[in-house]
């Protein structure tokens, strides 16, 4: 209940500012962030990350004074609502939201859920920023004005993971990847990317790792067919079995992990890396080499007793940049005006943050880095390599790596 | 050949699992009649005890094991207590129902407890071992071998004691089971106990393969009672085979058709047999 | 003075019929509005499972995959161009279509058998849904259905569904329609059918029932209904993925009917609009809030078997016989009896 | 002939139940099927109303042969029946026990119920009065709505004829109906029985307790280990050595 | 050996036992009449524990059971043939009869004499020793549930209505039965719906009328009344 704490329409707003200019200090005013997700059941770990990003940002923003238009100042509460990924609930949760709480805007981290919450963030009177955490491409293509793409497109992974492969010379690649929305697209992508480049996919053998704990079955059906490397993955934790299950039947290859799941995680998980020889997929945070991203990482862990994973860096990330969305835009209670603030918002680097964002594209999604980091025959981890998905041109790009702090940046074109 | 005997070996390693965690539901589910839909729970509650048994107390790998199976066995015991006595006499559905509930309730208060990330017990027997041209690890024959005795184990309890009898005449009729002198209640129990203690033994002899979180009983308890019905109701052998069935046309199905639709092999499997054998492959009573 | 009888013995429901159409009038939030559409959806789910469960006996565990059924069979055919007013009862005659092939295989089953082979179905269902991406569009979903077309109303316009507020109006129609349907199948020899099936097959089959096609049509009626909630459904939430044939709605659906009350009309709205609304009230208990909704499944099973209507019904009984014993016994007893002989015919 | 049985056999595994056994049954009857326990007249029944597949014979009603029908043709075509252990549709009440009993008499149907059909009136009414009627006939009108499972034995017993009465079958076989009953309700019992002659119902009757079949009974059947060992009048079965032998005992009528 | 006073049992709102006080001595042979639904089941199920009387105390061999769970009954020495015969349906007859002697399962001999002696009162349940007890014809399980309810070798019998479904030759069979194992130390209390047999071989009877005793004495007494004559002999 934070009825009193209701935030003001701009012209009474001007009329109070006008009545107490001189006025030193003012009762910051709370502003609530809604985030709706799967926080139970067996992607609950995964909203957790997500909600913990968002926290731990507005935590920052808040221990920095929050944010000041027109000399109010403005400071932020995250409420964290469980929908267990059901759409039903999850738009409840939006709904509520909504009424009683009057957020600007709503995190959500599962697709299927996103894309119900964008039937109903436009009506009339009624319009909240959808904040969606989702790699995919297809978020895009709902073409819905009021959202932003939070996380680089893994389509960026996609690629660069197939010309690597390509430049090592293998040809033979075998898939098992996670099942469901995100998984179905990644496979496919993948295939057809592989496949234009002339490689062949010997064996598709996808599994459901939210549900399923022995995946001896499809890795053994894909070693059978001699691939030069496997490409594995969904969450960290079933990907670390899949790694562990390859190897105990004797795969020595390569092992390409989808961008789900986090390879330090997963070496955390088989205390080491001595299964993850050959390894390839998302550097730590840590790695990627931004001044911040240290902190951040000894922070989040002391925080939530967890490895920092990249939903949470990126969400930390997004919500510093809803913040100075809000400011930009001058308020914070209006949805299309924030929108149209964020992309004079960017980019956000590496001194304050554990990821970069650089700008924004035509329907919603932030443009950030994808980075791709192997594990060598030594078990060492190599210095990543780093990719903005672009379709702008070189000078772009140059810019971007004037101001940038991760190091080595590489273009990639893709369209979406 | 070489690929069809990995996956015939895949598959008798998935069938042990199930054969344990089904018949540990036969007791309550087959023979009792409860329709213990949080077993899979008490699985998944068992793995956690020998977790913090390893990780916290230093307990070794086989204490460990022996340890969560008995305080599994007063866990079941107390679920049958408050949870599934108050409950007798009353249409089964009741009991599907307060199952679902206590089903909600072990998942959610395991989350909030000890959080939702995965954990993991080191394993004890990581070594690999080559035989026939299968490749596979010491821990995953240790499953395999222990699923079997403990499948004889209980077999010798339940047919070669009158114990089994017992169960099995105060699920048919538990006034007549009063009558001549059993404690109705005592049976109950004990047949929880046992159930839930092997639970826990399947749980914590594969948690070092697998991982261990809230939600891993969740699809194993519904391949555990589609084992049962496909074995037929009450029938030891019929849970038995069930699991080694399932675990086999999972692995061969899911291995040369198609592994998305694994699980269709298998669920699909069952509603043929029952279109063809209504009470199951060893079923008698037809409810 | 026939219409004062019908207002007396009715006047419950009547209230309640009125405080129905009047909620989005008085309530303005768009949130109360949401859980009440979301919860007489559901409230419609369960009503027809009662049908099967509650009137017939066999514990359907496919609900759920043949409510997905009818939302996926919508959102196809309305995605193809359909109306969705001809779309609706055809995702309704597709589920009840599937559901007599269905029962063609599993009514043979009894008891447990029944319920496992109905939830191996249900999960097959959700299976497929999620891995048949050529149709499916796989777990991602079919997005982007149309809103219902709009029904031209003469001299006034058109009768149009984008309204939060007339997407309610659209469900509590159904829903009445469900009940309507219902309500006269089990209130006549049909139903009566259903009910000798439940209570004992065997004697039902001796006294001359065909209790496997009495079995059937009850299924297959419940699978019209549920496909067509699923159209509902999938119109309303735009769109439709796996998550529409997962085996946990078909758990709370049945939760809703036995603590509302099983074979009872009211039961399954009771327990569908009451849990909805306790889930939502509970979101004040944070992370707690699963477990406590557990404890309190388990407690209101043992302590209302007969769920809440039959709660009611006997607190009501109890006042009724109180005041009928000052005015004198023998009059409230008959009027017991012609309500119970209305009952049961 | 109403009802023709031959050469009717059943066999439980190695146990042969039934042994060719041959009968006839003739319009308006009164027949007893006795034998010692387990001697195989429950599953005669069984077989005949199609409860139990038959290992080998046929039976024939009205010439035509309906051998291997399902349990509800049979109660279709006129052949009613009660079990030994008193089975009644116990969730519910008394009224709606009978209803249920004329069921398959009635066509009303999905639609008709739907729409309330001309038929669905007709039905309804008809049904009522036949529930009223048999109501009366059985003596039970004042239990009409009486829950099943709070009745006495007794009143069970008959409400279970009522209730196999109501598909005004030609047949009625009726499986011990008066085990458990003391000896002053057994003769109301009996009366019953007597009126359902009265109707014209042809009467099967299998029963333990001689007087009433001797009193009863036009024709006895007698079995015993699953064959057919005398078939006559009372009076000749009284006497019959065989029957004595194996059933009756020394004091014949118990 | 038992005693009832003033016991009234319940089901719900309806009383259907109304303050019955009674005594059976050791060695006794008594039995209960009481027309249909006067609550003969009812009482001995009350007695047997299966039901918890709503006032009064049952005293059985000196002890009060009335608030005892019905296996702790049967294990002082008290076994109910009850009516409905509640079999174990789906295990063999043979199990069924290792059950009824449940609560002396390590007296392997004693166990073998009494599935001897069961076996020579009903040969049936020899021959069908494998058998299912669901599927036995209706007499043959009434057998077997007098026969369950004697595996025990309990002091104090009681016997809801045993010759139920029984053909003439086995229920005079019976009743010498019970007779001489009545005569060799058990008490038994019988309820029967033939009372013509039930007079004949016990020693002392009660009538039960709508939960109430209305009469009790010597059987032979019994017989001879005319309200008894009338109502449960037929004459
Ligand atoms: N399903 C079965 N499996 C094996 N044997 C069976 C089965 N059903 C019946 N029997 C046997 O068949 C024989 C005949 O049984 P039935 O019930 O017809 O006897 P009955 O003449 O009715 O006897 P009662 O007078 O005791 O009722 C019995 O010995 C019984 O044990
Ligand atoms: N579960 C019950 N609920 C309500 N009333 C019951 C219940 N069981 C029995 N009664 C009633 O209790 C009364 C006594 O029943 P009981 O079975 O004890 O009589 P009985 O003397 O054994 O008769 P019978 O000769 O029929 O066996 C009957 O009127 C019966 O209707
Ligand atoms: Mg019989
Ligand atoms: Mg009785």
């Amino acid at each position: 209940g934070s009825t009193d704490q209701e935030p003001k329409a701009p012209e009474q707003e001007q009329a109070d500012d006008a009545k107490a200019v001189d006025k030193v200090e003012k009762e910051p005013i709370e502003v609530v962030i809604g985030f709706t997700g799967p926080l139970s059941g067996p992607a609950a770990q995964y909203g957790k990350d997500n909600v913990n990003g968002i926290e731990y940002g507005i935590e920052h923003i808040n221990s920095n004074g929050g944010i000041t238009i027109d000399g109010q100042k403005y400071t932020f509460r995250l409420e964290a609502m469980d929908d267990q990924a059901d759409p039903t609930q999850t738009i409840n949760n939006a709904r509520r939201m909504r009424d009683q709480l009057d957020v600007p805007a709503i995190f959500n981290p599962v697709f299927t859920s996103i894309a119900p919450l964008m039937d109903i963030n436009s009506e009339p009177d009624n319009e909240f920023l959808m904040m969606a955490y989702s790699s995919t491409p297809a978020i895009l293509h709902l073409d819905n004005d009021l959202t932003v793409r939070i996380p680089p497109s893994f389509l960026i992974y996609v690629e660069a993971f197939a010309d690597i492969a390509w430049n090592e010379g293998w040809r033979n690649g075998a898939m098992l990847v996670t099942l469901g929305g995100y998984g179905d697209e990644w496979r496919e992508a993948f295939r057809e990317v592989w496949e234009h480049k002339g490689g062949k996919i010997v064996a598709d053998q996808p599994a459901n790792y939210y549900t399923e704990t022995d995946y001896s079955t499809q890795l053994s059906a894909a070693l059978a067919t001699n691939p030069d490397f496997l490409l594995v993955g969904g969450p960290s934790e079933p990907t670390a079995l899949v790694v562990e299950q390859a190897r105990d039947l004797g795969y020595k290859g390569p092992i390409l992990l989808v961008d789900q799941a986090k390879q330090d995680h997963v070496a955390k998980i088989l205390g080491g890396t001595d299964l993850m020889h050959g390894v390839m997929g998302v550097p730590a945070t840590a790695d990627v080499g931004t001044e911040f991203a240290q902190e951040f990482k000894k922070g989040y862990e002391e925080k939530y007793g967890v490895i920092n994973t990249w939903e949470a860096v990126w969400e930390y990330t997004a919500i510093h940049a809803l913040a100075a969305a809000m400011e930009e835009a001058g308020s914070v209670d209006d949805p299309k005006a924030i929108r149209e603030a964020f992309p004079k918002v960017f980019p956000l680097t590496g001194e304050e943050y554990p990821a970069e964002m650089f700008s924004m594209g035509p329907r919603g999604a932030i443009h950030g880095f994808g980075g791709v980091q192997r594990i060598d025959d030594n078990g060492e981890y190599t210095t990543p390599l780093n990719y903005v998905w672009w379709t702008d041109s070189q000078d772009v790009l140059d810019e971007i790596k004037g101001v940038s702090q991760v190091g080595q940046i590489e273009l990639m074109k893709i369209d979406e | 050949m070489e690929l069809f005997l990995q996956q015939v070996f895949n598959g008798i390693m998935l069938g042990s699992t199930y054969a344990m965690v089904a018949l540990g539901l036969t007791l309550v589910f087959g023979i009792l009649h409860v329709p213990n839909f949080a077993h899979g729970n008490l699985y998944m509650l068992g793995a956690y005890v020998t977790f913090f048994l390893i990780s916290l107390y230093q307990f070794g790998f086989w204490a460990a094991v022996i340890s969560s199976m008995v305080i599994l066995g007063v866990v079941g015991m107390l679920v049958e207590r408050f949870v599934y006595r108050p409950l007798i006499g009353q249409p089964h559905i009741n009991m599907f129902i307060s199952a679902i509930g206590l089903l909600i309730l072990l998942e959610n208060s395991v989350a909030v407890v000890w959080g939702t990330s995965a954990k993991r017990i080191p394993h004890p027997y990581p070594d690999t071992v080559h035989l026939l041209g299968i490749t596979t690890t010491q821990q995953r024959l240790i499953v395999i071998v222990a699923a079997v005795i403990m499948i004889i184990l209980l077999q010798l309890f339940i047919k070669k004691t009158i114990h089994g009898t017992t169960i099995e005449a105060v699920a048919q009729d538990r006034e007549g089971a009063q009558l001549v002198g059993i404690n109705v209640n005592w049976v109950s129990s004990m047949t929880f106990a046992i159930s839930s203690a092997f639970a826990a033994a399947a749980a914590s002899l594969m948690a070092p393969i697998f991982m261990i979180t809230p939600t891993m009983g969740a699809l194993l308890v519904m391949k555990a009672f589609v084992i049962i019905i496909l074995g037929g109701l009450g029938s030891m052998q019929g849970a038995i085979l069930g699991g080694y069935i399932l675990g086999l046309v999972e692995s061969l199905g899911g291995g040369f058709i198609s592994a998305a639709y694994k699980d269709v092999f298998a669920f699909g499997a069952l509603v043929l047999i029952l279109a063809i054998k209504p009470t199951g492959l060893f079923g008698k009573e037809s409810n | 003075m026939k219409y004062n009888k019908f207002l007396k013995q009715n006047w419950l429901y009547l209230l309640l019929l009125i405080a129905a159409l009047s909620f989005p009038l008085v309530i303005s939030s768009r949130y109360y509005i949401q859980i009440m559409i979301t919860a007489l959806t559901w409230a419609m789910a369960a009503l027809s499972l009662n049908l099967i469960l509650g009137y017939t006996g066999q514990a359907s565990l496919a609900h759920a995959g043949f409510f997905g059924l009818g939302a996926y069979s919508l959102a196809l055919t309305t995605k193809a161009g359909l109306s969705f007013w001809l779309a609706l009862p055809l995702a309704g005659a597709f589920a009840a279509f599937i559901g007599l092939f269905i029962g063609l295989l599993t009514l043979r089953t009894r008891g447990h058998y029944f319920a496992i082979s109905t939830l191996c179905f249900g999960v097959i269902v959700f299976i497929v849904a999620g891995s048949w991406i050529e149709i499916t569009k796989g777990a991602t979903g079919i997005l982007g259905i149309p809103k219902p077309t709009p029904i031209p109303i003469p001299f006034i316009g058109e009768l149009s569904f984008t309204s939060q507020t007339n997407q309610y109006y659209l469900v509590i129609f159904f829903l009445l329609l469900f009940l309507f349907i219902i309500y006269r199948l089990v209130n006549s020899l049909q139903g009566l059918s259903f009910m000798a099936v439940r209570n004992n097959e065997v004697l039902a089959e001796a006294v001359g029932i065909n209790t496997f096609t009495t079995k059937l049509l009850s299924f297959v009626v419940t699978n019209f209904l549920v496909g067509m909630t699923g159209g509902i459904y999938a119109v309303l939430m735009g769109g439709v993925s796996p998550t529409v044939a997962g085996s946990n709605l078909t758990f709370f659906w049945l939760a809703y009917v036995i603590i509302g009350g099983v074979a009872t009309m009211a039961g399954p709205i009771v327990g569908a609009v009451l849990v909805t609304f306790l889930m939502e009230y509970m979101y004040s208990l944070g992370e707690y809030r699963l477990a406590i909704f557990g404890l309190i499944l388990i407690m209101a099973i043992i302590f209302f078997p007969r769920g809440l209507v039959g709660v009611f019904t006997r607190l009501y009984q109890k006042i009724k016989d109180y005041f009928g014993g000052i005015r004198g016994g023998g009059a409230g007893q008959n009027a017991a009896k012609s309500r119970k002989a209305n009952e049961t015919l | 002939m109403l009802l023709k049985v031959e050469k009717l056999t059943k066999h439980f595994d190695g146990l042969v139940a039934n042994n060719h056994i041959s009968f006839d049954l003739a319009e308006g009857e009164i027949l007893a099927i006795i034998g010692p326990n387990g001697a195989g007249k429950s599953t005669l029944f069984n077989l005949i109303s199609g409860m139990l597949p038959a290992t080998s014979g046929k039976v024939f009603l009205e010439e035509e042969d309906v051998t291997g029908l399902k349990p509800h043709s049979m109660a279709e075509r006129g052949i009613a029946r009660t079990f030994q252990t008193t089975t009644l549709f116990d969730e519910l009440r008394v009224m709606d026990n009978l209803a249920i009993g004329y069921r398959v008499r009635t066509r009303t149907g999905f639609w008709d119920a739907l729409l309330h059909s001309s038929r669905w009136r007709r039905e309804k009414e008809e049904t009522e009065a036949k529930v009223m009627e048999a109501l009366e006939f059985i003596g039970m009108r004042e239990y009409a709505y009486h829950f099943v499972s709070t009745l006495t034995q007794e009143a069970q017993k008959r409400l279970a004829i009522g209730v196999a009465l109501m598909s005004d079958p030609k047949i009625m076989m009726l499986d011990e109906p008066t085990a458990g009953i003391i000896q002053d309700e057994t003769d109301g019992i009996m009366e019953l029985i007597l009126r359902l002659k009265e109707r014209g119902i042809t009467v099967c009757l299998i029963e333990h307790k001689m007087r009433m079949v001797m009193d009863l009974a036009d024709r006895i059947v007698v079995l015993n280990y699953g064959e057919k060992i005398a078939e006559g009048p009372p009076e000749e079965i009284s006497c019959n050595p065989a029957v004595i032998e194996a059933y009756l005992g020394g004091e014949h009528i118990a | 050996m038992l005693k009832l006073r003033n016991v009234a049992t319940n089901f719900g709102n309806s009383v259907i036992i109304r303050g019955v006080s009674l005594e059976i001595k050791k060695g006794d042979f008594v039995s209960l009449l009481g027309s249909n639904g006067a609550g003969k089941t009812t009482l001995f199920r009350t007695i047997a524990g299966i039901l918890k009387p709503c006032q009064g105390t049952v005293e059985f061999k000196g002890r009060q059971t009335n608030r005892m769970s019905a296996d702790k009954i049967v294990k002082l020495g008290l076994s109910l043939c009850p009516e409905g015969r509640h079999l174990f349906p789906q295990l063999s007859v043979h199990k069924n009869l290792m059950m009824g002697a449940y609560i002396r399962r390590r007296d392997h001999k004693g166990i073998k004499r009494s599935i001897g002696q069961v076996q020579e009162l009903f040969p049936i349940l020899k021959e069908r020793k494998e058998q299912m007890a669901g599927t036995l014809s209706g007499g043959e399980q009434q057998m077997l549930a007098i026969a369950r309810a004697l595996m025990s070798d309990p002091e104090l019998l009681l016997l809801d209505e045993p010759s139920i479904g029984l053909a003439p030759l086995i229920v005079k069979n019976i009743a010498d039965k019970v007779k001489a194992i009545n005569e060799m130390g058990t008490t038994i209390f019988l309820s029967e719906q033939n009372a013509n047999m039930a007079l004949k071989i016990t020693g002392r009877g009660y009538v039960l009328e709508s939960g109430s005793i209305i009469m009790e004495g010597p059987s032979n007494q019994l017989i001879t009344d005319d309200v008894v004559r009338k109502a449960y002999l037929g004459a």
